[in-house]
């Protein structure tokens, strides 16, 4: 009756039937009364209301009915929930990492992936990590949704038990791009899982350039790429030093890209607004990037240049 | 319950009134509760006739897959102006502040609530938080894109005119906390000489709940507010993680007043429908003492709730189990509610006239609403539907279908009371008819999308779920054609429509013993009460 | 509706007024209670930071303003109890000193912000950014808490002096006195929260 | 508040409840210096409670006011501590 994609389905979707049932029962009983009511005692055929004295018994027993009732419904929830929480100890363990707008797979060993590619059948533990803002892991075929809030160790856990792929969407409001936070959750057999980690490149780390670790840490990669491609933000690459048209105030004009320029951006963004992007999508990072921080993003941003 | 008494004596209504002032500034200045209320429903009307707009540009955009209108961040605005509009400047403000002040000082016999000029200044304000919220969407940086519940760190980082927003929810919360507490005092203070607490009709019952909600809950999410403009401005870091803060935090203060604030705009929808079905079944209110207590009930109990809204934050197991049960409690009072107004109608002499279609429909579309508020309540069936367009169906369901088809109720049942005209019966019906099936065709499909797993607040989407966006979108303009029919009906009964008698429903309640509209003084003389309301022997 | 006709009902709407004064107060008290809230989550989690955060404030100048406020609490119920009796001179002396006392209250904050302002310490200064997380975040509610309770005693002052005016103009009198029962209800208030804020703020060990 | 003239307090009543005060407050400040883990701040906050307790009902008048406005004043001290309790419930099982 319930699919097997993941161990918490039929938890879920048993809560989820009782307690529809039960309110469908009351929808309909309490609907199909209102009309009957309504045709039966119309004042065209019931001319003289009948005044009905209260009855306390009658009040005690649709209270007492209906509490019964949800703390049952309650119960039932509590218990499909509560396994969700109970992450084995000796589950494999992954990193979602979110940030404005891309998932990230971090696994051990330092290999990273946008691809959540899994083994079927076995537990695996999922540490959420937030480089920025709120997002929320949702696994709709899975049944699993938890925020991934930053600053906050949070996590989830499942046992995927059947094989393909998988929509992971972002639940919680993040920005322009909210719509667009997806990526895939492959689950497979477990050898050809092996054998993907196995040949899967050690995260790419362009440890010796402090730029690129700040550029890198604080998400700004999330919107600007430093191939080329227009992702939300102008990309990096080629950026220092040419000219571009932007808008301040309302009036446009040209600027050459210099460390004045790219520091106005970081810290004022919606002072000079390139043409083609909108306002108000770059937050300024007054305070969160320190001031003696921009020359390092300078001298990385230059590195981008002659590529 | 024979209204030729009043009628022999001269009076003038107060609708015509000669005060201090002439033209517009008799109204704007005017400190009557009854012209007061006419300016708050003028307002909340054109609010809501922004707010719909801008609903009705989602489903434009959402009808097809990919940028349909508009730029994804256009989208993101204009579903946070639509929520802070609709939350903060319609529905909290609503029933109360247009019925609540209209009818609250009639109904216990009064002849104002206690403190006019109060009342007066807080509908500034009202109009001051107001402008200042429509405006955020026009200014140099852009509309907030924040969703109307502020989330940190998003809401402390974004670009965008957030302080704008927030200034305006916290200006519209201080009005909010004026017209409860002026509520309560009027409460407590000026009942006619005979009413008790346990003989005061069920509306103003329903307020008084509402008004502790105003009051208590109001200046937690004031101060959160504060904190986060704080934030913005000077960089103190309460809630954004990079400045050492907590953004779980935020979500706490946040819904410690949110929640409760549901409260209160679904108790005073509760409080039009108890005073509707007795008149339209012409029968004593089963269980009065149960309704009126069932909403102090409702309201204490909703304080504690707030949690439901953060299962999946990453709480603790404890808090958890903790918020579900409660949430699961809160619903009985809910419940209780429910049967006794069927049971009111049992062997009633039913009328169906529009009044009471909309109160018959409130009932069905509440208990969807409600019941689906259980679903989201257990915690194993909300981590799936949290955050998705399930919620997004919950909340319409109750608070449109809620407390907006109790708004419509209201508007139908008092407007003969308030301009002295009525409306036409048959184009009543007909844009019931047309707003019944427009909004179930709307939100339902919502709830099934997002069971299936589309997220809210989503510009886009996965194709899979576009025959449900489509009919959902297609809803809405039905929607809208018989909400425009219903206003055309109720303005046209308002201009030209019949005059109507004192008392055209033969209701039992105060309002109906006086003339229609009320004069300034609403009663010649102070009404002694010593029966219950509902008494229709 | 014109005010006479309330004002027949002398009584009633003295009343009226003090309870919509308590209910006013009722919304200050969880507004403060919001804080309050902050402070004791972030309390529990940084226990350490928040005792080495209290000890840089000095707790001389916190206990002389708790004195200042208190004295000037009960200063002003004598005030009221001066008008009861119908004691004009004493009640306008008693308001007159509760308003010195804000005033005290004042300089003494002024001073003591300027120091910490002088350090280097305030908020959004690099300096706050390099402290630890507890730290910040003591400081944080430091300035936001005593900054908001100093707004409250302003306005405080602000409805005393339009008391002390209507006194003077014998609109207030022995028999009508309940802007001022009001005015001096609101400033308890003022000082009740302080009792709250001394020893969360200033005596952390 | 049926009867608001009613209670007048005196001048003494009100001096006496200024010293006490002033004790409790100095009482504080000395308890406080000492290290008594986690009973300082219990200790502090019952103080602070008890300071709280005499200015509301001696200089506030609740003492004479009706039974009425006397529970609703401990209804709302009542909520604000359930909201903080409960906000520990995620806090303290974290
Ligand atoms: C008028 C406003 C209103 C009202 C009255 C309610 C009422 C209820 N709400 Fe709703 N809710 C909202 C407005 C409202 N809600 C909004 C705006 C949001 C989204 C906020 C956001 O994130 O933007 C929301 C979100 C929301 C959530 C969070 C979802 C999430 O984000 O994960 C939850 C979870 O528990 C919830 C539950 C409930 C419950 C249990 C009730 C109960 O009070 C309902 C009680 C009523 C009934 C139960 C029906 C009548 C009873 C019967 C017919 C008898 C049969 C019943 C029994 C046997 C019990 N609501
Ligand atoms: C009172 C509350 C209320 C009302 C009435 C509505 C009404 C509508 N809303 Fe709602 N909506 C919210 C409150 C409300 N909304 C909230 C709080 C959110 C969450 C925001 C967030 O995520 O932050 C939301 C989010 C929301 C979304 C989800 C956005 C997303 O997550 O991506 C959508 C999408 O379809 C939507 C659509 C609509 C539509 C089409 C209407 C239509 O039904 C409107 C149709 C009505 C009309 C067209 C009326 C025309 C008016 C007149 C003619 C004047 C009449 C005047 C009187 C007689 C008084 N809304
Ligand atoms: C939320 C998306 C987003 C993030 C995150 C972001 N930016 Fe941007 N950025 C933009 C957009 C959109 C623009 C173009 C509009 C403008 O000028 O404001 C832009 C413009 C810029 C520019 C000017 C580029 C040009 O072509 O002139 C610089 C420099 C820049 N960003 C640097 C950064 C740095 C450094 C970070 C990280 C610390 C960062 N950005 C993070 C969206 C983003
Ligand atoms: Cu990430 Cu939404
Ligand atoms: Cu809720």
């Amino acid at each position: 009756m319930f699919s097997n994609a993941s161990n918490f389905v039929h938890g879920v979707d048993k809560a989820f039937l009782i307690i529809l049932g039960i309110s469908l029962f009351f929808l309909i009983l309490l609907t199909t009364l209102m009309i009957v009511f309504i045709i039966k005692y119309n004042r065209k055929k019931n001319v003289k209301a009948v005044q009905i004295k209260d009855s306390g018994w009658l009040e005690f027993t649709w209270t007492a009915i209906p509490m019964l009732l949800v703390l049952f419904m309650f119960y039932v929830g509590w218990e499909g929930f509560l396994p969700m929480r109970q992450a084995p100890k000796d589950a494999m363990v992954v990193k979602a990492i979110g940030r404005m707008w891309k998932w990230t797979f971090e696994y051990a060993g330092n290999k990273q992936s946008d691809t959540l590619v899994l083994p079927i059948s076995k537990a695996v533990k999922i540490d959420l990590v937030s480089k920025d803002v709120i997002h929320g892991f949702f696994v709709p075929a899975f049944r699993i949704k938890e925020d991934v809030v930053p600053g906050k160790n949070n996590y989830t856990w499942f046992i995927p038990g059947e094989m393909g792929d998988f929509d992971l969407l972002c639940s919680a409001y993040c920005g322009v791009s909210h719509s667009y936070m997806s990526a895939i959750i492959r689950i497979v057999p477990e050898e050809k899982f092996n054998k993907w980690l196995a040949v899967l490149p050690v995260k790419q780390q362009d440890d010796n350039n402090e730029g690129y670790k700040i550029v890198e840490s604080k998400g700004c990669l999330g919107c600007h790429s430093v191939d080329g491609k227009k992702i939300v933000g102008p990309t990096f690459k080629g950026l220092y030093g040419s000219t571009i048209d932007v808008t301040t105030d309302g009036t446009s004009h040209k600027v050459t890209v210099d460390d004045q320029y790219i520091q106005t951006s970081i810290f004022d963004p919606n002072k000079d607004i390139v043409d083609g992007f909108a306002p108000g999508i770059m937050k300024s990072y007054t305070g969160i990037i320190k001031e003696k921080d921009i020359a390092k993003i300078n001298d990385f941003l230059k590195s981008l240049k002659e590529k | 319950m024979t209204h030729n008494t009043v009628d022999k004596i001269e009076y003038v209504s107060f609708l015509e009134h000669k005060g201090k002032y002439k033209g517009l500034f008799s109204w704007i200045f005017a400190t009557d509760h009854k012209r007061i209320a006419l300016l708050y429903l003028y307002a909340i009307a054109t609010f809501f006739f922004v707010g719909a707009i801008l609903g009705l540009l989602m489903r434009l955009e959402l009808i097809a897959p990919g940028e349909t209108i508009m730029k994804p961040q256009t989208y993101n605005g204009i579903f946070t102006v639509h929520g802070i509009i609709m939350i903060f400047m319609v529905v909290i403000p609503g029933l109360s502040a247009v019925f609540g002040n209209f009818f609250l000082p009639i109904l216990i016999g009064a002849k104002d609530v206690a403190f006019p000029k109060l009342n007066l200044f807080s509908w500034w304000v009202f109009i001051f938080g107001s402008v200042l919220a429509v405006a955020s969407q026009f200014m140099k940086d852009g509309p907030p894109d924040t969703g109307w519940t502020f989330y940190a760190p998003y809401s402390t980082a974004t670009g965008t005119n957030v302080i704008m927003a927030t200034t305006a929810a916290f200006v519209l919360g201080f009005s909010s906390i004026l017209t409860g507490l002026n509520f309560l005092v009027t409460i407590h203070q000026m009942r006619a000489p005979g009413m008790k607490f346990f003989n005061m009709p069920l509306f103003p019952w329903a307020i008084y709940a509402t008004a502790w909600i105003q009051l208590l809950a109001t200046p937690i999410i004031g101060i959160t507010l504060l904190m986060l403009i704080a934030e913005r401005l000077f960089g103190i870091g309460f809630f954004d993680p990079n400045l050492g803060g907590d953004p779980i935090l935020f979500q706490h203060l946040f819904w410690i007043y949110s929640h409760p604030a549901v409260y209160v705009m679904i108790l005073p929808a509760m409080g039009v429908i108890t005073e509707i079905i007795p008149t339209f079944c012409q029968r004593r209110v089963y269980g009065y003492k149960a309704i009126a207590l069932s909403s102090v009930a409702i309201a204490g109990v909703g304080f504690l709730v707030w949690g439901h809204h953060m299962y999946t934050s990453g709480m603790s197991n404890q808090a958890r189990w903790f918020f579900s049960l409660l949430t699961f409690v809160v619903a009985v009072p809910s419940a209780i509610k429910v049967f006794n107004w069927l049971s009111t109608m049992y062997k009633g002499s039913i009328d169906l006239k529009p009044p009471f279609l909309y109160a018959v429909s409130f009932i069905f579309l509440f208990i969807i609403g409600g019941t689906t508020g259980l679903l989201l309540g257990s915690v194993a069936t909300n981590v799936q539907v949290h955050d998705t367009a399930f919620i997004v169906a919950h909340f319409h369901y109750i608070i449109f279908g809620g407390m907006g088809f109790a708004f419509f109720a209201a508007i139908h049942y008092w407007l003969p009371k308030m301009y002295g005209k009525m409306y036409n019966f048959k184009r009543a019906n007909i844009a019931w008819a047309i707003i019944f099936v427009g909004f179930n065709l709307l939100y339902f499909p919502q709830f099934i999308l997002g069971f299936q797993g589309m997220p809210r607040r989503y510009f886009d989407y996965l194709p899979q779920f576009q025959t449900g966006e489509v009919i959902s979108s297609i809803g809405g303009f039905i929607l809208v054609s018989g909400l425009i029919l219903m206003v055309y009906n109720l303005v046209m009964g308002v201009r030209k429509g019949e005059p109507s008698p004192a008392n055209p429903w033969n209701g039992s309640t105060l309002e109906w013993q006086i003339p229609s509209p009320p004069s300034i003084e609403n009663f010649d003389e102070a009404p002694v009460i010593k029966k219950n309301p509902y008494d229709y022997n | 509706m014109s005010d006479t006709n309330i004002h027949t009902e002398e009584h009633r709407n003295d009343d009226a007024s003090k309870l919509g004064m308590w209910l006013f107060i009722f919304t200050e008290l969880l507004l403060f209670g919001g804080l309050f809230l902050v402070y004791s989550i972030y309390r529990a989690q940084y226990p350490h930071n928040f005792h080495e955060g209290s000890l840089e404030l000095s707790v001389t100048i916190g206990a002389i303003n708790t004195i200042v406020l208190l004295f000037s609490s009960m200063t002003i119920a004598m005030a009221l109890t001066a008008m009861q009796r119908n004691n004009k001179k004493l009640a306008m002396t008693m308001i007159v000193v509760t308003l010195v006392m804000a005033v005290v209250f004042l300089i003494n904050k002024y001073f003591e912000w300027g120091a910490k302002f002088h350090h280097g310490l305030y908020p959004g200064s690099d300096l706050m950014a390099l402290l630890e997380r507890g730290h910040l975040l003591y400081f944080s509610l430091y300035f936001f808490m005593t900054a908001l309770h100093a707004f409250h005693i302003i306005v405080g002052m602000v409805l005393l002096i339009v008391v002390l005016l209507r006194v003077k103009s014998n609109r207030i009198h022995a028999h009508k006195y309940v802007l001022l029962e009001n005015g001096a209800l609101y400033w308890h208030l003022v000082d009740l929260i302080w009792i709250f804020l001394f020893p969360l703020l200033y005596l952390i060990s | 508040m049926a009867n608001n003239s009613s209670h007048i307090t005196d001048y003494k009543v009100l001096t006496r409840v200024l010293l006490v005060l002033m004790f409790l407050t100095f009482l504080t400040i000395s308890v406080t210096s000492y290290n008594l883990a986690a009973f300082t701040v219990t200790i502090a906050l019952l103080i602070a409670g008890v300071k709280s307790f005499l200015v509301l009902s001696y200089f506030m008048h609740l003492k004479y006011e009706s039974l009425l406005l006397r529970i609703l004043v401990s209804i709302v001290f009542v909520l604000f501590a359930l909201i903080v309790l409960i906000t520990f419930i995620d806090y303290s099982y974290r």
